[in-house]
């Protein structure tokens, strides 16, 4: 027997949770392009996509975050800083991935300064994830050694269930535990079974990739230029990623008052590292790809001892040119052998 | 860190009555970046400058914004005086306090608000302003003079007798313009041509002068001081530099019946010809038109005639470069079709003639030599109706204006008829008599009192036919009757207009000109004999109706521009120029197109072993304006412009 | 023999004549709807070439990457006539020398795979005169009429609410062909003009300043459209602006290798009925 | 009764002529509403559509462009140059939501102070009709605004 949270009392659970204060947020259509955002009822939140187009990272860590205001006068500059919103959160259906991604940026935000931004929303939403029955082509999770039913990241795991009326409830969290503490009676015992998680193949060698990656040869090598030969330097796959954490601090607004602002940033960008002499040390599109997969699958693992890739697969499905990291490890992942 | 001086003038009460200028003064005190904000009486006097020199040294100031009356007003007085205390001219900047705020509001209180607004954003642009230094650019000390008549003439002298190089272009085969036409001049009745052609000759044999006749202008690119004028000479058919003008091919044309256009088609001229007997130089051109070999093929009789063999069927339009520093444009006027009126019958009867028409009559040079005989039957008219504003000061026919000259050379036709014809009656229909100008009136109270000029208020409203007479139907306002009057002849006073082509002309020189055609002055009473294009000067009737002082006199004063500008190697300009950051131009050459003065070049980037690595656009300093049309077709804003760059205007805006 | 494979023969042969130092063409993707850009160096390799109903992608952007074809040698690229009007606007704007590109052209007229005959711009003169005075068949014409029959304040909401999904990645910009400048508006920030946050102001700025400067060369060939992750409906604001600028000065972007860009050019007889 | 709105109005104009004729404006003592502030460039060509912007970025709740008439450009063809660039934004603001007659357009000569003052008076009594415009307000105030999630 498990607890079960039957699809029909999703609508009272939502109701119920927001009634005590919590935001509700799951993935959602908004003008032709899914998101996670905030609902009133369950009928807004469209469970059946493999994924949204874009990650959970934004609820996170926004596009662009103000983070003050400023007011100049004659005698002095005047600021007044902005906090994230605050108030306890319920993410809704979030993806194995995206749960995950958020999970392997926490020590990211926090290694040698604690990003308030990102703890204040951390400590105050529980990550409801569902494992996926289906997945497509570009879903890579089990590359990363992790799993359409992961539970890292997340707070409550939701299996679905065979007949397809509900979800299978596991509690992973304190955190979890006390979100659906509000909402138990609404829950009931079962022995629904859950439906088979979906396989999704193994696509490459992610440990033969890093050593590969780590052998400082390899970093001149040629296969750069050629597997990224068709990149057009877009910020697609970084912006739509769950753990590109990249940014830039920008002051924004009139002659004398403005918003220091927290933007997103992209390491795909020519401008990305354009110094203000002109010269740019990664100036070839080939050597910004470059520095994106050695980042993710090198750098990163290097210092906090994960890749900073959850597998969504996000960068290769929303590509321009069907690029992605799938094609690059798996090419990789030869070379290697 | 900027420290921005403002200096807020009262301009007596012309400010300080709407605008609370303490208020003003305070707001901008506590404005970031301001260091000294102050008021006073009037700025542009002589102490207040000294309070704004003294400002700048006592501050150490970076900028100054002077609140005041427009920078058209008073933005170079400010500008030296910045200059004068150190300070670079071009930090300096006025705010229009005075023409758009103080003088066209009610509320003291808004106007005090806006003027606030007007000079915060002011000192926002201020503070990105860079120093800049005057450019300057090489003067080729030779003027193009466009028009041989006696303005052109005139001007071209003046401009020799001074010792510089001038080329005198004329479009016509001889020089002389609207001139030479005329019999007698007001208001001292010399005969035109008796004061005219010494000029003309003297022009043509002046060492300094190069005179091309027959001969257009093409095109003119460049800029003040650096004009490169392409000059088109027509095809004469005569070899100028054998041809003596002995006139034999003339005597022996066998076209013989072309409507002459120097007689305004009461007299006769052969196929090749010169206008008239005294033409300058005295070399033939053939008519292409009308000449039987061009038409048929066979003729060449005067190639047979010519005993010195100039005659050259085959001549082309020639080409020539100049280049040029400065031009005096003198093109002169035509008179309006008087077919226009219909109601006067001109074109219909023959007896219905325009004022330069009678002139022709008049002229001893003319085709009856000096006798007033009409053009239907050679008869001397008995009695001849006068029209005056036969077409000005009408703007149902398009001429709003007053012609000028018609109401002198009415009275002055009027007294060569009474000469030449005793006992002839003249009657003159009039609006006004506007006879301003020395010796003006009393030439008009001459023609009434000693040459019995018989003076009609009033208009004509018909003129027909009738049993050998033109009738003359009009009103006698001061009477308050109409009048009939039977006439042998009638002369319309027509009214002056722009060249036909005065308006294509201007734009192939880069001039402006008015709803009429007739050229702008750079200000109608400041500057009024520069075009609004530096380095192009206007003289006589191509700017507006003009009578001959008043040609000669606007001519002498080009000249006198031109002299300056030549009087200086080099010539200062203002740095107002577009500058291109060449890292960032992606070459698109879309500024090279839509720059009006053909100012951005392509340039090549080449790298260390020579080799070309990118095309940027480039600006020549000297050519442009500084309009910054290229600013806004750049896509990439890496064109910019130095006095109102993107960061300015950005600076402006936002400070608003 | 199918089109595909006689272009894989004419590619195999420019290259071994050494006539072309590079193909660029259509591989197989990472499914099998999809189709990436590929770059056929050797003559082995032209199997790899891959050409149906598929490949829409307008390839010639690839033209201007730096140094390409910096060296005067020859580059083949398979093209649509949307990709040779691009091909001509980025001639005119002195952006590439035409000579040095050759043409495998074709088209998808209602998906059906149709070759065209010719390898130089000149070559396809009066295809794009005829595609100018063609009615263009347009995805998303009805909504591009509904949104004409709003009022203005239904437009604005409509547009907000696409581009405050705007991520600002620049997808659109970098897949545009028309897009070369060294260093974009966005970018420049002495001043910002356009606000680079990615709040709704910030993305209205972007997206209305791009379409602005496309207007007069955005030959659509929906590049920008395909490549946005967020699915704004680019295409709309570029065939509005395309068809604006048709009927306004008579303009249609890319006919020939030296037209007039549109906005450095005038008429004095422009209509100008909105000035006071 | 509430006080009438007062809207914010940003003109861009060319020295030669609009600001030429803004001035006689003044030197003839015409009187008009004080609701404009003008910019002053060298020519209709200097005037960019990204002015416009920044201009509602700043709140404007009308925007005016004016320069010489075409033929009396003071560059000889800046204000043609102008007018294709105008035609062609103004489709764009229009079709993006930006109501026309908030940007208004006009050609005003130095020799045309009433006209100016006649101008600025309409325009004024037209934004004042339309009211402010808050849906471009908003999006200013969302800038100003903490991130919403």
């Amino acid at each position: 027997m498990t607890k079960i949270l039957f699809t029909d009392k999703l609508d009272s659970c939502v109701e119920r949770w927001r009634s005590a204060g919590m935001t509700v947020i799951g993935p959602v259509q908004r003008a032709n392009s899914s998101v996670y955002d905030a609902v009133k009822s369950a009928s807004e939140l469209d469970l059946n996509l493999v994924l949204t187009d874009r990650s959970i990272k934004e609820l996170f860590f926004p596009q662009s975050e103000p983070m003050l205001r400023y007011a100049i006068t004659k005698a002095e500059i005047n600021t007044d800083e902005f906090l994230p919103p605050s108030g306890p959160r319920i993410i809704f259906g979030a993806r194995a991935c995206d749960a995950s991604g958020l999970a392997i940026d926490d020590p990211l935000f926090g290694w040698d300064y604690k990003d308030e931004y990102w703890f204040q929303r951390r400590n105050e939403s529980v990550i409801v994830t569902i494992a996926c029955t289906k997945a497509d082509e570009f879903c890579m999770c089990t590359s990363l050694k992790l799993s359409p039913d992961s539970t890292k990241g997340s707070d409550i795991l939701l299996r679905p269930l065979e007949n397809n009326k509900g979800w299978q409830v596991e509690e992973l969290t304190d955190r979890g535990r006390e979100a659906f503490k509000s909402v138990a009676d609404l829950l009931q015992e079962g022995s629904d079974p859950a439906a088979a998680t979906v396989t999704v193949p193994e696509k490459f060698n992610a440990d033969a990739c890093a050593e590969w990656l780590k052998n400082p040869e390899n970093f001149e090598s040629r296969f750069w230029k050629e597997i990224s030969a068709r990149c057009i330097g877009c910020g697609s796959c970084t912006y739509l990623c769950p753990t590109c954490h990249c940014f830039d601090i920008q002051d924004e607004g009139g002659s004398f008052e403005g918003i220091r602002r927290k933007n997103w940033d992209s390491c795909s960008f020519a401008l990305f590292t354009m110094h203000t002499s002109g010269h740019n040390p990664r100036s070839t599109q080939s050597a910004r790809w470059r520095q994106r997969i050695m980042h993710k699958f090198n750098y990163f693992p290097g210092k906090f001892s994960a890749n900073s890739c959850s597998g969504c697969g996000r960068c290769t499905r929303e590509c321009p040119v069907d690029m992605g990291i799938t094609e690059t490890l798996q090419e990789i992942s030869k070379l290697s052998q | 860190m900027s420290k921005i001086g403002v200096f807020i003038c009262h301009c007596g009460e012309n400010i300080a009555a709407k605008v609370d200028c303490t208020r003003l003064a305070s707001a901008l005190g506590d404005h970031p970046g301001v260091a000294s904000s102050i008021e006073y009486k009037y700025f542009c006097s002589d102490p207040g400058q000294e309070s704004v020199k003294k400002a700048i040294r006592d501050n150490n100031l970076t900028g100054v914004v002077v609140a005041a009356c427009s920078p058209r007003m008073h933005e170079a007085t400010f500008r030296k005086a910045c200059a004068e205390a150190g300070l670079n001219p071009y930090m300096c900047e006025i705010a229009n306090i005075r023409e758009q705020c103080s003088w066209v509001h009610n509320d003291g209180e808004k106007a005090t608000d806006k003027a606030i607004d007007i000079v915060r954003s002011m000192v926002e642009k201020v503070k990105r302003n860079n120093t800049l230094q005057p450019i300057e650019v090489p003067v080729t000390r030779r003027a193009l003079v466009i028009g041989g008549g006696i303005a052109g003439i005139q001007a071209a002298l003046d401009i020799a007798n001074a010792g510089q190089e001038v080329v005198l272009v004329e479009r016509e085969p001889s020089l002389g313009g609207h001139m030479a036409q005329l019999s007698e001049t007001f208001p001292t009745l010399d005969c035109s041509q008796c004061i005219m052609t010494p000029r003309m000759v003297e022009a043509a044999q002046h060492p300094k002068i190069r005179l091309l006749t027959y001969a257009e202008i093409e095109s003119v690119d460049g800029y003040i001081g650096n004009f490169q004028v392409k000059v088109r000479l027509k095809a004469r058919y005569v070899n100028k530099s054998t041809c003596t003008g002995c006139g034999e091919c003339i005597t022996k044309c066998p076209s013989k019946k072309i409507a002459s256009e120097f007689d305004c088609g009461i007299g006769r001229r052969t196929a090749i010809y010169t206008p008239f007997a005294q033409a300058v130089p005295n070399i033939p051109v053939i008519d292409k038109n009308n000449c039987t070999y061009f038409k048929n093929g066979k003729c060449k009789i005067c190639v047979k005639s010519c005993p010195l063999d100039c005659i050259d069927f085959e001549m082309q339009d020639e080409f020539e470069d100049l280049e040029i520093g400065a031009i005096v444009v003198a093109t002169g006027f035509q008179v309006q079709n008087n077919a226009l009126y219909g109601e006067y019958g001109y074109g219909k009867y023959q007896d219905v003639i325009n004022g330069l028409q009678f002139e022709r009559l008049a002229s001893a040079s003319g085709p009856t030599a000096g006798k007033i005989q009409r053009p239907s039957d050679g008869k001397e008219p008995e009695t001849v109706v006068f029209i005056q504003c036969a077409g000005s000061r009408d703007p149902s026919k398009g001429v709003k204006y007053c012609s000028k000259i018609c109401c002198m050379y009415t009275a002055k036709h009027a007294m060569l008829y009474a000469h030449k014809v005793h006992g002839g009656k003249s009657r003159i229909f009039y609006m006004d008599i506007r006879a301003a100008g020395k010796g003006y009136d009393e030439f008009t109270r001459r023609a009434i009192e000693e040459d019995e000029a018989g003076y009609l208020r009033g208009r004509v409203s018909k003129v027909w036919l009738e049993n050998g007479k033109l009738m003359v139907r009009g009103v006698d306002t001061l009477l308050g009757k109409p009048v009939e009057i039977a006439a042998d002849m009638v002369v319309l006073a027509t009214a002056m207009i722009a060249q036909p082509d005065a308006k294509e002309f201007a734009k192939t020189i880069g001039i402006g000109y008015d709803e009429y055609g007739f050229f702008n002055e750079a200000h109608l009473k400041l500057r009024p004999v520069e075009s609004s294009t530096a380095g192009i000067y206007l003289a006589g009737a191509c700017q507006s109706p003009k009578d001959i002082p008043d040609s000669v006199a606007q001519a002498s004063a080009s000249a006198a521009k031109v002299l300056a500008l030549f009087s200086k190697e080099k010539l200062e300009r203002e740095p107002v120029i577009a500058v291109n950051n060449e890292s960032t131009c992606a070459g698109c050459w879309g500024c090279v197109l839509a720059c009006p003065y053909d100012a951005i070049e392509k340039k090549d980037i080449k790298d260390r072993s020579g080799k070309v690595i990118k095309r940027v656009a480039s600006v020549n300093p000297g050519l442009c304006q500084g309009c910054g049309t290229c600013v806004t077709f750049c896509r990439s804003n890496s064109i910019d412009l130095a006095g109102f760059t993107e960061k300015q205007i950005f600076a402006e805006v936002m400070g608003l | 023999m199918s089109i595909e494979q006689q272009y894989r023969t004419r590619a195999k042969e420019l290259l071994s004549a050494g006539e072309v130092k590079m193909v660029i063409g259509y591989g197989a993707g990472t499914t099998a709807e999809r189709r990436r850009p590929i770059f056929i160096t050797s003559p082995d390799e032209t199997e790899r070439l891959v050409l149906d109903s598929a490949c829409i992608a307008n390839l010639s952007g690839y033209l201007v990457t730096e140094g390409l074809l910096s060296d005067e040698k020859r580059v083949a690229v398979f093209l649509r006539p949307e990709g040779i009007r691009a091909l001509n606007v980025l001639a005119a704007e002195a952006q590439l020398d035409p000579l040095q590109v050759v043409i495998i052209g074709f088209d998808l007229p209602k998906g059906e795979l149709k070759s065209l005959q010719g390898s130089s711009v000149d070559d396809f003169t009066d295809l794009l005169g005829a595609l100018k005075e063609s009615t263009p068949d347009v995805d998303g014409r009805e909504l591009l009429e509904k949104i004409e029959k709003m009022s203005p304040e239904e437009r604005f909401a409509f547009w907000q609410e696409e581009f405050s999904k705007c991520i600002k990645c620049y997808a659109c910009r970098q897949a545009c062909p028309m897009c070369y400048c060294r260093r974009c508006i966005v970018d420049s920030n002495q001043p910002q003009w356009v606000n680079t946050s990615s709040h709704t102001l910030g993305n209205f700025e972007w997206n209305i300043v791009r379409a602005f400067h496309l207007s007069g060369r955005c030959v659509e060939c929906g590049n920008c459209d395909r490549a946005c992750p967020v699915n704004i409906p680019l295409r709309l604001i570029n065939r509005k602006m395309a068809q604006e600028v048709l009927d306004s000065f008579n303009h249609f972007a890319g006919t020939s290798k030296t037209q007039e860009p549109v906005l450095a050019s005038f008429k004095k007889d422009d209509s100008e009925t909105f000035i006071l | 009764m509430s006080e009438p709105f007062e809207p914010k109005i940003t003109a861009f104009v060319c020295t030669y002529c609009t600001y030429a004729g803004a001035d006689l404006a003044g030197t003839s003592r015409l009187k008009y509403a004080p609701n404009v502030r003008i910019i002053r460039l060298p020519c209709t060509g200097r005037i960019s559509p990204m002015f416009i912007l920044k201009a509602l970025q700043k709140g404007a709740d009308g925007i005016l462009i004016s320069g010489c008439h075409p033929g009396d450009c003071h560059f000889t063809h800046g204000n043609y140059h102008a007018r294709r660039r105008w035609m062609v934004f103004r489709a764009l603001l229009s079709f993006t939501g930006i109501p026309e007659e908030r940007i208004k357009y006009s050609w005003i000569s130095a020799a045309e102070g009433l006209k100016f003052a006649d101008l600025i008076n309409n325009i004024t009594e037209d934004i004042r009709k339309l009211g402010p415009f808050d849906q471009y307000h908003k999006l200013i105030e969302e800038t100003q605004a903490q991130a919403s999630l």
